[in-house]
C-alpha cells in the first residue's frame, strides 16, 4: 500500500461535466472527480458507465466521435482545457491512452513507439526507446514487425510504451489491462507505480479489474451510468462491503467461485 | 442414473463428459519469420470446457483462428468427430456447427444488436432470394421463427433493452455480451471464446460465467475458452491447454495446471490459489 | 408531442418486422403513395415531367440500386454509369428485336441481362476491396463504354452509333418515343420504381440483408461466423445491377429517347449515382430517395433562382452553381456523415423526445 | 417577343468552344433589338440556358424553354440533337443544328422539323476530299489519308462518306478513334509517324483538337496536309501549339475575320454599351462569327416567316415555315453587312440541309488569324444524296414516319 | 533490326514518358492518401486550378473579373502587367498553401475519424467547389500555358537513332519529346524527395500514423490539422507540376482536370500507399497501354487506351490485392 497523494495539489479538476453524443444521446450527467498531482487515482465503474467518455472529455478527444460537453468544466494546473486540440494537451504533458490498443497498424512497433516523442522538440528519445524496451523487452523482439500483425497484448504494450515516449506528466489510462495475462498485468501496474514515484507522473486510469487498481491506485472515483456514486481513498474503497461484493467479488469468506456463483443467482432454464 | 458409455466420464459436479471431438495433431503455424505455433497437439472432448492459456503472443488466438479455419497451418491436421477435416473456409467450418467470438471484437458496426444476433442464425434460414424479395413464404415463416429465438437469447443475456440500437454505439461490455449472443444464436455444437471477460469488472465476470456454464449445462455444448483471468480459468475449466511462444507447456486439469513448475515460470508467476 | 411510438405496442414479431413499425409512419407513407398514385399524374406537364419527376424517379432506382452494393454490402462500384449502359442497350436490342412484347417486359429483361454482366464484373470483388475495388469497376466503366461505341450489332449499325428509342406502348399508352403523354411515362417509372423499393426493402430487412451488411462491417468476421463470402458478394452484385439495369433502360427509353453512350453512360453517370447514395445515406432506402431527390432538384432549383430569379448570366450561374452544390455536400457532410437518411433519424429521435432536450 | 433559346456550354470540357459560338449567338439578337427594335418590329429575347454539353441538362433546358413560345433550338451538341428531334417533332418546335447532329436530317420530307443548312458533316468530309483532289491534280488515288476523330457518335459522321469516296477516288483510308476528352494521343501520332500518311483529316472538338494539333507539330507533320472539320479550326485550337501550327487548314462553311460592317454596328450597338454577352474580344473568332452567322440565319428565317404569315409575332409553326422557304443570297448578305460571309442557299421541303458549299480556311500563325483559302465549293452531291436518302429511310421505317412533304 | 522491332521500341519509349506524366498526377493522390487516407478525388480539379491560377498570375489577369464586371458594370480585365514564370510558380505555390489551409480549415478538421467513402465524399464536394470556384476566378476559356519548357520531337534523339534503322528508309530515328523527357527528370526527383520525406522523417512518419488511426494519431499528440496542411500542400505542389507539363501540351482548360482518370489505374497498380509505386505504376501503365494499342489495337478498332489500363490494373489486382508496392492490407480477426 502506498502513501496518499504526495502532495495536496490538484493537477486536474473535472467540474460537474456533462457529455451528450451525436447531439441526442446523454452520456455523462455531471461528473466532478479531482486528481492530484503525482497521485495515481482510478475511475472504476461497469460496462458503459462512462469511463471512457470522461477520460476523452478530459482529453478532448470526444470531437472525434461526435461527442461534446455541454455542461461543466475541465481545469488542468488551474486553467480551462476544453478548448485546446489533443496536440495541445499532449504538448502539456497530458496524454491518454485508448482503450482498445489503437496502435498504428501499418508502421513498426518501433515507429509506433517514435511516434510518441512526436511533441518533443529536446530529449533523449533513443534513451528514451531504450527505456520503454527495458519495460518491455517483447517489444524489443517485435520491434521491426508490423504492429498490425501483433498479439493483443503485445499492442497494449505498444499503446503504453507510446504514451511513455511523450514524457507526459498526466497519463490517462483507459483499461490498461484488459487483454494481459496477470504477469503483465502486475508488471504494468508495477511500471505505473514506479513511474508515479521515481518520475512523479499522475496518473488517472479507467479499469475494470478493480482488484488490482485498488492495490496500486491511492484514490478511486465509482462512475455508475453516468453519476460518481461513490469515492474516497483506495484503502476505504476496499473494505466497503458493496465494493467488495460488487467489484472485488469477495464474500465474507474469500473469494467466492465462479462455478458457484450461479448457484444462487441462477435463474430458470432459459430456453425452453 | 443413465449409462456413461465407455470413452466418456461424469465430472464433480455431475456433467457427463464425452470423448473425444475435435483433435488437433502436430499444428505449427508460421507468418513468415514468426512461428506462431509450434507443434502443437491436443484434443477437445465432448461437453467439457477446455481453457486454452500462455501469456501475450504465445498463439492462444491463433490457434483458434486455426480451428475456425481462418487460418491455415503450414503442418499438422484438424480432426473434427472422428475424421480428418479436409482444406475448408471459414464459412464452412462454421456451417458445421462451430461459432467463436472474437478478442478483439467482431461485431458488424453498423447493425442493430438484434440484426447482429440474428446473423447468428444464418444456418438455420435457407429461404432464397425471390422468397426473401417477396417477402413470402419461407422468408416470412423462418424471420419470425427466429426472431422468436433470439429474442430468448436477448432475453437470457439481459440485452433486450438495446435490441434496437446499433452495435456501433455500445459500451465495451456489453458488446462482448452481443458477441456470445451472436454466437449461442447460432446454436454451436463447439463454441470457441477468445478473452470473453477481458475489459469486465467482477459482477459482470460472473453473469458471463453463468451463461456460459449454462450453456454448457442445458446443451452440453463444447466450449473452448481462451481466457487470462487465472480465477475464471480455474473455476471454469474441466482441462486447461498452456501455451508459451507457441509451444503446448502443460495440460491437463486445473489442478495440475496450476502446479506445473513450466507453467509457474512461464505464465502465472506465482501459484495461483 | 408530435411523434411518438410510445402506446404502439406490438404483440407478435411479425408486426415488428413491419417496413414502418410506427403507426405515424405507416399512415404518412400511405398518403405520400396514394398522392404519387392518383394525385400527381393530374397535376404534371411535360416540364415537370422531363426535368424534374422523371430523373428522380429513374435516379432513385438506379441509387437504391448502387445503394444495395455500396451502403449495404460494402463493395464500393464506379460503374454504375457502365451498368446503365449494359440497360439501356439491352432494352434497346429487346425493343427493336420483338417490338411486340410489352416493353415493361423489356425493362426487366434488360435488369436480367445487366444483372448478369454486373455478376461478371462483380467476381474481382473477392480478391479486392476498398479504393482498390472502386477503382476496379472503372474497368468496367470505360470497357462497357467502349464496347457498346465499338461493336456496331449494338446500335443496329446505325451511322452515328446513337440508338433512339421507338414508340411502345404499356396498354395501349405509349410511354416511348415522341408521343408520349406526361403522365403516362412518370406512372410507368413510379410503377417500376415501387416495385424495387418494395423489394429492395425486403432484401435489406431479412437474412440477405444482414449478411450483406456482415459483409460490409467486416467481411473476414462474416466469413467466420458463416457467411458465403463469394454468394453474399455476388449477389448484392446481382440484384444491384439489375436495379441499376432496369434504370438504365428507362433513362435512355422513357426519358431521353436517344443517347450516346460514351455522353449519357459516361463516368460521370457514375459519379452522380454515388453522390446520390452518400449525401442520401449510404445503407438506407429513404436515403436513395433523398440523395436523388437533392441531387436532381438542387441543380434546377439554384439554376432557377440564379438565371430565372436573379437574372444572372448562365455562365456566372454555373460556376456558382458547381461552387454552392460543391459547398453543400461538404456542409452536410460535416453536419451528418451518415447523409440525409441520418439527419432524419435524428431529428425523429428528437421529436420522439420533444419538448425534452435529451 | 420572339424568343430565342440559346442552349449554350459555358462550363464544361466543351466551353472552350461553347462560349465563343453563344457569345455570337446572344450578340447578334441584342444588336438586332438595340439597333432595328427587334425583328420586324417585335423585339426578341433570348433565353440562354447551361447545357455544360450534357444531354440530361439538354432535356431539361429544352423543356424549361419551350413553354415559353421558343420559335428555334440550336443546341450545338450531336447528342443533344439527337434528343431533340422526336422532341421537337411532337412539339412542332424547329430545330437548327448548323453543321452539326444528325447529318440525313437535310432530308426534309422525314425530319419535317429540323434544319442543318448551310451544310452538313457529309458535305464538310466531301469538301476535305475535294480539296485534296483540287490541289493535287485531281488524282489521289493511292494516296493514304488518315482520320483521326472524337470516338462518339459526332466523330464517326465522315466515316461513311468517306469510306464512299474512297471507293470513287481509291485513296487509303486510316480510322484513328480518339475517346473523350482526347488529353492522351500519342499512340495516334506515333501511328501516323511511322505509317506518313499524305494528309490527316480530323474530326474533333473541344481539347482534342488542341492536343491534336500540338502533337502533329511535334512529330512534324507538315500542317498544310492537315485539314479539320469546321469544329476544329478556332482559333484556341491551334494557339496552344504556337507557331508550328502555321498553315493548318480547316474547312467552313462561312468566312472568318472581323472585316464585315456588322461587325462595326456590334462594337457600337452592344459592345460599346456594355450589352455584350462576353468580354467584347471575341468579335472576328471563327466560333463567335459562326454563332452570329446562326443567328443571322434565324432572323431572316422569322422575318421570313413574318412576311408568308402577315404577322410579326409568329408561332415556332411558322418559324419552321419560314425557315423552310429562307432564301439567302449576296443581295440579302450584304444588306445585312455581311457580305460574302456564307454561301447564298434556298431551303425546300425536300431539301433541309442547303446546298452544302465548302470552302477551306487556313491558320496564319505569324499574324493569328484564319483566312479563307478556297471558296465555297459544291460537294460530291451523288454521294451524299444516295447517303441521305438510305439513313432517312431507316429512321422513318423506324418511327412510322410517312415521308412527303405536305 | 526489323522494322516491327524498332516501331515495338519506340512504342514503348513513348510509353515509358506517357506512364511518367500519368505518375505525377499518381503522385499527389499517393500523398494524400498515405497522410490521411482520403483518397482525393479532387487531385484533377487541384492541378486544373493551380495550372490556371499560374497562367493567370503570368497574364496579370484580375481574379473574379467576369463575377466583378457583371456584379459592378465595370469593364476590367487585366491588370496589365506580366509576371515572369519563377515568381508567378512561386505564387502560385503560395495560393496552394493557401488553399491546403483552407480545405484543413473548413473541411477535414470537421470530419476527423470518419470513415474513407464520407471523407472521398468531401473531397468530391470539394472538386466541385474548387471547380466553380476556379472557374469563376480565372475563366472556364482556354489559356495557353507557356512558362518556357522545350516542346516537340527532340531532333537530337532523332538523328542519332536513325542508324538504328541500318538503311531503312522508313525510319526516322526515334521519337520522344521534349517536354517527356523534362517531366522525367522532375518526377525523378519528386519521388525521391517525397520517399525519403516518408520514410525517414519525424513528420513522415506522423502522417502515415495519422493514415491509420486519427484518434491515436491525436491522442499522442499528432496535430492531424498541420500534418494535413502540410501534405496538401506537398500534394498542391505535386498538382501544380502536373498541371504544367499537361497544360503545356493541351492548353489549360476544364478537360485538365480529368487527367486525373488517367491517374486512377496507374495508383491501383503500384499501390495507393506507395510513391516509388506511383512511378512504377505508371511506367507499366504507359507502356501495357501503348503497347496494347499498337498491337491489339487495329484489330478491335482502336481507342482501347481508356479502358486497358484499367483492366491491366484489375488483372495485376486479382494477384495482389495491394498493389505492387502497397501496404499489405492487414487482415486479421
Ligand atoms: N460514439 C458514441 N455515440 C453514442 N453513444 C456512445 C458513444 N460512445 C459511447 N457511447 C455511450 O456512452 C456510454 C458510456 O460509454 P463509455 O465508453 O464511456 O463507457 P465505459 O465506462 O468506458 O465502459 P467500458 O468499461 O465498457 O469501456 C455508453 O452507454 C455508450 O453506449
Ligand atoms: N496474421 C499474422 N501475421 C503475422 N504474425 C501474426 C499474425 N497473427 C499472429 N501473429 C503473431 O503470432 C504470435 C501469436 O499471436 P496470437 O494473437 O495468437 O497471440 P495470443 O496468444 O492470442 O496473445 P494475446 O493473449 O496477447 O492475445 C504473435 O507474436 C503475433 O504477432
Ligand atoms: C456541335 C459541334 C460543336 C460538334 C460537337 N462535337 C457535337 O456534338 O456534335
Ligand atoms: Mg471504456
Ligand atoms: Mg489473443
Amino acid at each position: 500500500m502506498l502513501d496518499a497523494g504526495r502532495t495536496e495539489e490538484t493537477l486536474l479538476e473535472v467540474n460537474n461535466i456533462e457529455v451528450i453524443y451525436n447531439h441526442v444521446i446523454l452520456v455523462l450527467k455531471g461528473v466532478s472527480l479531482s486528481v492530484p498531482k503525482g497521485g495515481i487515482t482510478a475511475l472504476l465503474g461497469g460496462n458503459g458507465a462512462g469511463k471512457t467518455t470522461t477520460l476523452k472529455a478530459i482529453s478532448n478527444l470526444l470531437h472525434s466521435e461526435r461527442g461534446e460537453v455541454t455542461k461543466g468544466s475541465i481545469n488542468y494546473r488551474g486553467e480551462p482545457v476544453a478548448d485546446l486540440d489533443p496536440a495541445a494537451l499532449v504538448k502539456k504533458g497530458v496524454i491518454q491512452v485508448m482503450e482498445g490498443r489503437h496502435c498504428f497498424e501499418h508502421l513498426t512497433v518501433e515507429e509506433n513507439l517514435l511516434t510518441g516523442a512526436y511533441t518533443r522538440s529536446g530529449g533523449d528519445v533513443a534513451a528514451d526507446l531504450e527505456m520503454v524496451y527495458d519495460y518491455f523487452p517483447r517489444l524489443k523482439t517485435r520491434r521491426k514487425s508490423q504492429a498490425g500483425y501483433t498479439s493483443g497484448g503485445e499492442q497494449q504494450m505498444v499503446a503504453i510504451g507510446r504514451a511513455l515516449m511523450s514524457r507526459p506528466e498526466c497519463i490517462l489510462l483507459d483499461e490498461p489491462s484488459m487483454g494481459l495475462a496477470p504477469q503483465l498485468v502486475e508488471e504494468i501496474f508495477t511500471i505505473v507505480k514506479d513511474l508515479n514515484e521515481k518520475e512523479g507522473n499522475t496518473f488517472l486510469l479507467a479499469e475494470q479489474n478493480t482488484n488490482v487498481a485498488l492495490r496500486f491506485a491511492h484514490y478511486g472515483y465509482i462512475l455508475e451510468s453516468g453519476r460518481v456514486v461513490m469515492d474516497g481513498p483506495a484503502a476505504d474503497l476496499r473494505e466497503n462491503p458493496d465494493v467488495k461484493e460488487f467489484y472485488l467479488g469477495m464474500s465474507d469468506d474469500g473469494r467466492k467461485s465462479f462455478r458457484d456463483v450461479r448457484s444462487y443467482r441462477r435463474r430458470k432454464r432459459w430456453l425452453s | 442414473m443413465t449409462q456413461v458409455p465407455a470413452d466418456s466420464y461424469v465430472t464433480e459436479d455431475g456433467r457427463t463428459i464425452g470423448p473425444t471431438v475435435m483433435e488437433m495433431k502436430n499444428i505449427t503455424l508460421r507468418f513468415g519469420g514468426v512461428k506462431a505455433i509450434t507443434d502443437i497437439s491436443f484434443d477437445i472432448r465432448e461437453g467439457e470446457i477446455r481453457a486454452i492459456i500462455g501469456p501475450n503472443g504465445a498463439g492462444k488466438s491463433s490457434m483458434l483462428n486455426v480451428i475456425s479455419g481462418f487460418y491455415v497451418p503450414q503442418e499438422g491436421e484438424v480432426w473434427y468427430k472422428g475424421a480428418k477435416r479436409p482444406a475448408m473456409k471459414p464459412y464452412q467450418v462454421a456451417q458445421q456447427g462451430i461459432a467463436r467470438t472474437f478478442q478483439n471484437i467482431a461485431l458488424f458496426e453498423g447493425m442493430s444488436v438484434l440484426d447482429n444476433v440474428m446473423t447468428g442464425r444464418l444456418r438455420q434460414m435457407n429461404a432464397n432470394l425471390i422468397q426473401q424479395a417477396l417477402w413470402k413464404g419461407r422468408a416470412e415463416k423462418e424471420e419470425v421463427e427466429n426472431r422468436a429465438f433470439v429474442e430468448k437469447i436477448i432475453d437470457f443475456l439481459e440485452i433486450q433493452h438495446i435490441r434496437k440500437t446499433p452495435v456501433g454505439r455500445l459500451p465495451y461490455g456489453l458488446k462482448k455480451r452481443v458477441e456470445l449472443a451472436r454466437a449461442l444464436a447460432a446454436e454451436p455444437s463447439i463454441l470457441l471464446l477468445d478473452e470473453p471477460m477481458a475489459g469486465m469488472n467482477v459482477e459482470e465476470k460472473e453473469d458471463m460465467s453463468r451463461f456460459i456454464l449454462d450453456m454448457n449445462d442445458e446443451f452440453g455444448t463444447t466450449i473452448a475458452l481462451i481466457e487470462h483471468d487465472m480465477g475464471v480459468v480455474m473455476d471454469l475449466s474441466d482441462r486447461v491447454v498452456v501455451m508459451d511462444y507457441g509451444k503446448k507447456i502443460g495440460d491437463g486439469t486445473p489442478d495440475e495446471v496450476r502446479n506445473n513448475q513450466d507453467v509457474i515460470d512461464a505464465y502465472l508467476g506465482v501459484a495461483h490459489d | 408531442m408530435f411523434y411518438r411510438e410510445a402506446g404502439d405496442f406490438k404483440t407478435n414479431y411479425a408486426d415488428d418486422n413491419q417496413t414502418f413499425p410506427i403507426k405515424f409512419d405507416r399512415y404518412r407513407y400511405y398518403a405520400l403513395m396514394l398522392f404519387a398514385f392518383i394525385v400527381v399524374p393530374f397535376l404534371i406537364n411535360d416540364y415537370w415531367v422531363n426535368a424534374i419527376f422523371l430523373p428522380f424517379l429513374i435516379y432513385s432506382i438506379a441509387a437504391i440500386g448502387l445503394n444495395i452494393l455500396v451502403g449495404y454490402c460494402g463493395q464500393v462500384s464506379l460503374g454504375t454509369g457502365g451498368f446503365m449502359a449494359v440497360g439501356a442497350y439491352a432494352c434497346y436490342k429487346l425493343m427493336t428485336s420483338f417490338p411486340e412484347i410489352s416493353i415493361f417486359i423489356h425493362v426487366l429483361l434488360a435488369g436480367g441481362v445487366t444483372a448478369l454482366v454486373g455478376v461478371l464484373f462483380g467476381l474481382p470483388s473477392l480478391r479486392i476491396k476498398g479504393f482498390y475495388l472502386a477503382v476496379a469497376t472503372l474497368a468496367a466503366q470505360f470497357f462497357l463504354v467502349w464496347l457498346f461505341n465499338r461493336v456496331p450489332w449494338f446500335y443496329n449499325y446505325s451511322a452515328s452509333g446513337q440508338i433512339s428509342a421507338p414508340e411502345r406502348t404499356v396498354f395501349g399508352v405509349a410511354v416511348t418515343g415522341p408521343n408520349t403523354s406526361a403522365w403516362a411515362t412518370y406512372l410507368f417509372c413510379l410503377v417500376l420504381l415501387t416495385i424495387v423499393g418494395l423489394i429492395a426493402r425486403n432484401l435489406t430487412r431479412g437474412m440477405q440483408g444482414r449478411k450483406w451488411m456482415a459483409i460490409r462491417d467486416m467481411d473476414i468476421a462474416a466469413e467466420i461466423i458463416g457467411v458465403n463470402p463469394l454468394k453474399a458478394k455476388l449477389s448484392a452484385f446481382a440484384v444491384s445491377s439489375f436495379f441499376i439495369g432496369v434504370a438504365g433502360a428507362l433513362y435512355f427509353s422513357v426519358y431521353l429517347g436517344a443517347v450516346e453512350v460514351g455522353e449519357a453512360f459516361g463516368i460521370n453517370q457514375s459519379f452522380l449515382v454515388l453522390f446520390m447514395i452518400i449525401i442520401g445515406g449510404l445503407g438506407s432506402i429513404f436515403g436513395s430517395f433523398a440523395g436523388a431527390a437533392f441531387l436532381v432538384l438542387m441543380p434546377v432549383l439554384l439554376k432557377n433562382v440564379l438565371v430565372g430569379g436573379l437574372g444572372w448570366p448562365t455562365d456566372i450561374a454555373a460556376h456558382l452553381e458547381f461552387l454552392i452544390v460543391g459547398a453543400l455536400i461538404i456542409v452536410f457532410l460535416i453536419a451528418e456523415p451518415h447523409g440525409l437518411a441520418q439527419l432524419w433519424r435524428v431529428a425523429k429521435e428528437k421529436l420522439r423526445l420533444w419538448p425534452f432536450p435529451h | 417577343d420572339l424568343v430565342f433559346p440559346s442552349l449554350s456550354y459555358r462550363t464544361g470540357p466543351y466551353a472552350a468552344g461553347g462560349i465563343p459560338f453563344a457569345d455570337g449567338y446572344a450578340d447578334y439578337f441584342t444588336l438586332l433589338n438595340e439597333r432595328d427594335g427587334g425583328i420586324g418590329g417585335v423585339p426578341t429575347r433570348l433565353l440562354e440556358c447551361e447545357t455544360g454539353y450534357n444531354t440530361a441538362k439538354g432535356v431539361e433546358c429544352y423543356e424549361s424553354t419551350k413553354g415559353e413560345g421558343a420559335l428555334v433550338y440550336q443546341p450545338l451538341s450531336t447528342g443533344i440533337t439527337y434528343q431533340l428531334i422526336p422532341k421537337v417533332t411532337a412539339d412542332g418546335i424547329p430545330l437548327h443544328t448548323m453543321g452539326y447532329g444528325r447529318t440525313s436530317a437535310a432530308n426534309g420530307e422525314v425530319f419535317s422539323n429540323v434544319f442543318n443548312y448551310p451544310s452538313n458533316y457529309w458535305d464538310g468530309a466531301s469538301g476535305a476530299i475535294n480539296y485534296l483532289l483540287e490541289s493535287n491534280g485531281g488524282d489521289i488515288s493511292g494516296k493514304k489519308i488518315a482520320l483521326v476523330y472524337h470516338n462518339s457518335a459526332y466523330g464517326k459522321e465522315p466515316i461513311r462518306t468517306l469510306e464512299e469516296l474512297q471507293k470513287k477516288h481509291g485513296y487509303e483510308l486510316t480510322l484513328l478513334p480518339v475517346d473523350h476528352p482526347g488529353q492522351e494521343q500519342k499512340s495516334q501520332w506515333l501511328q501516323i509517324r511511322r505509317e506518313r500518311p499524305d494528309f490527316v483529316v480530323m474530326w474533333g472538338w473541344g481539347v482534342m483538337n488542341q492536343v491534336a494539333i500540338q502533337e502533329a507539330s511535334n512529330i512534324r507533320f507538315p500542317m498544310e496536309n492537315f485539314i479539320g472539320v469546321w469544329w476544329s479550326g478556332a482559333e484556341h485550337d491551334v494557339l496552344p501549339a504556337g507557331d508550328k501550327a502555321n498553315g493548318y487548314k480547316a474547312v467552313t462553311f462561312h468566312n472568318v475575320g472581323r472585316d464585315f460592317p456588322v461587325f462595326d454596328d456590334i462594337q457600337k450597338y452592344v459592345v460599346d454599351t456594355g450589352k455584350a454577352a462576353g468580354a467584347g474580344d471575341q468579335i472576328g473568332n471563327v466560333l463567335y462569327n459562326r454563332g452570329m452567322y446562326a443567328a443571322m440565319l434565324a432572323a431572316e428565317a422569322a422575318k421570313t416567316a413574318q412576311e408568308m404569315h402577315g404577322t410579326a409575332e409568329i408561332t415556332p409553326a411558322m418559324m419552321r415555315d419560314g425557315m423552310e422557304a429562307l432564301v439567302i443570297d449576296e443581295a440579302k448578305m450584304t444588306a445585312l453587312g455581311m457580305p460574302n460571309f456564307g454561301p447564298s442557299f434556298n431551303v425546300s421541303c425536300e431539301n433541309h440541309g442547303g446546298p452544302g458549299l465548302v470552302g477551306m480556311t487556313q491558320w496564319d500563325a505569324a499574324n493569328q488569324t484564319w483566312s479563307m483559302i478556297s471558296d465555297f465549293k459544291e460537294t460530291d452531291g451523288e454521294v451524299i444524296g444516295a447517303l441521305v436518302a438510305e439513313d432517312s429511310a431507316s429512321y422513318a421505317a423506324e418511327n412510322n414516319i410517312e415521308a412527303g412533304c405536305k | 533490326m526489323p522494322e516491327s522491332l524498332l516501331y515495338g521500341t519506340e512504342v514503348v519509349l513513348n510509353g515509358l514518358m506517357a506512364g511518367v506524366l500519368y505518375a505525377l498526377v499518381a503522385l499527389g493522390f499517393v500523398l494524400i492518401y498515405k497522410a490521411s487516407g482520403i483518397f482525393n478525388y479532387a487531385q484533377g480539379v487541384m492541378a486544373l486550378f493551380s495550372a490556371a491560377t499560374l497562367v493567370g498570375i503570368m497574364k496579370g489577369q484580375v481574379p473574379f473579373a467576369h463575377l466583378i464586371n457583371a456584379a459592378l458594370g465595370t469593364e476590367i480585365h487585366h491588370f496589365g502587367w506580366h509576371v515572369p514564370a519563377l515568381l508567378a510558380i512561386l505564387l502560385t505555390m503560395g495560393v496552394m498553401v493557401l488553399l491546403a489551409w483552407a480545405v484543413q480549415k473548413f473541411v477535414f478538421r470537421h470530419l476527423v475519424n470518419q470513415e474513407p467513402i464520407i471523407l472521398f465524399m468531401a473531397t468530391i464536394g470539394l472538386a466541385y467547389f474548387l471547380e466553380g470556384f476556379g472557374d469563376l476566378m480565372w475563366g472556364s476559356d482556354i489559356k495557353k500555358m507557356d512558362v518556357g519548357l522545350p516542346q516537340g520531337g527532340s531532333f537530337w534523339i532523332e538523328e542519332n537513332t536513325q542508324w538504328l534503322g541500318f538503311g531503312n528508309e522508313n525510319f526516322y530515328g526515334f521519337f520522344l519529346d521534349q517536354l517527356d523527357l523534362v517531366a522525367t527528370a522532375i518526377a525523378a526527383v519528386l519521388v525521391i524527395a517525397l520517399v525519403l520525406f516518408s520514410q525517414y522523417t519525424k513528420q513522415g512518419r506522423a502522417m502515415r500514423a495519422v493514415a491509420d488511426d486519427h484518434q491515436a494519431a491525436l491522442s499522442v499528440g499528432i496535430s492531424l490539422n498541420f500534418i494535413w496542411v502540410m501534405v496538401w500542400s506537398v500534394a498542391g505542389f505535386v498538382a501544380l507540376v502536373a498541371g504544367i507539363m499537361w497544360g503545356a501540351k493541351s492548353g489549360v482548360q476544364f478537360s485538365l482536370s480529368l487527367i486525373a482518370l488517367k491517374a486512377l489505374p496507374v495508383l491501383m497498380l503500384g499501390g495507393f500507399t506507395s510513391i516509388p509505386g506511383a512511378i512504377v505504376g505508371g511506367l507499366i501503365i504507359g507502356v501495357g497501354e501503348k503497347l496494347f494499342e499498337f498491337t491489339v489495337g487495329p484489330l478491335v478498332g482502336g481507342a482501347t487506351e481508356n479502358w486497358f489500363a484499367y483492366v491491366l490494373a484489375l488483372v495485376f489486382l486479382v494477384f495482389r490485392p495491394q498493389g505492387l508496392f502497397g501496404e499489405k492490407i492487414i487482415e486479421r480477426v
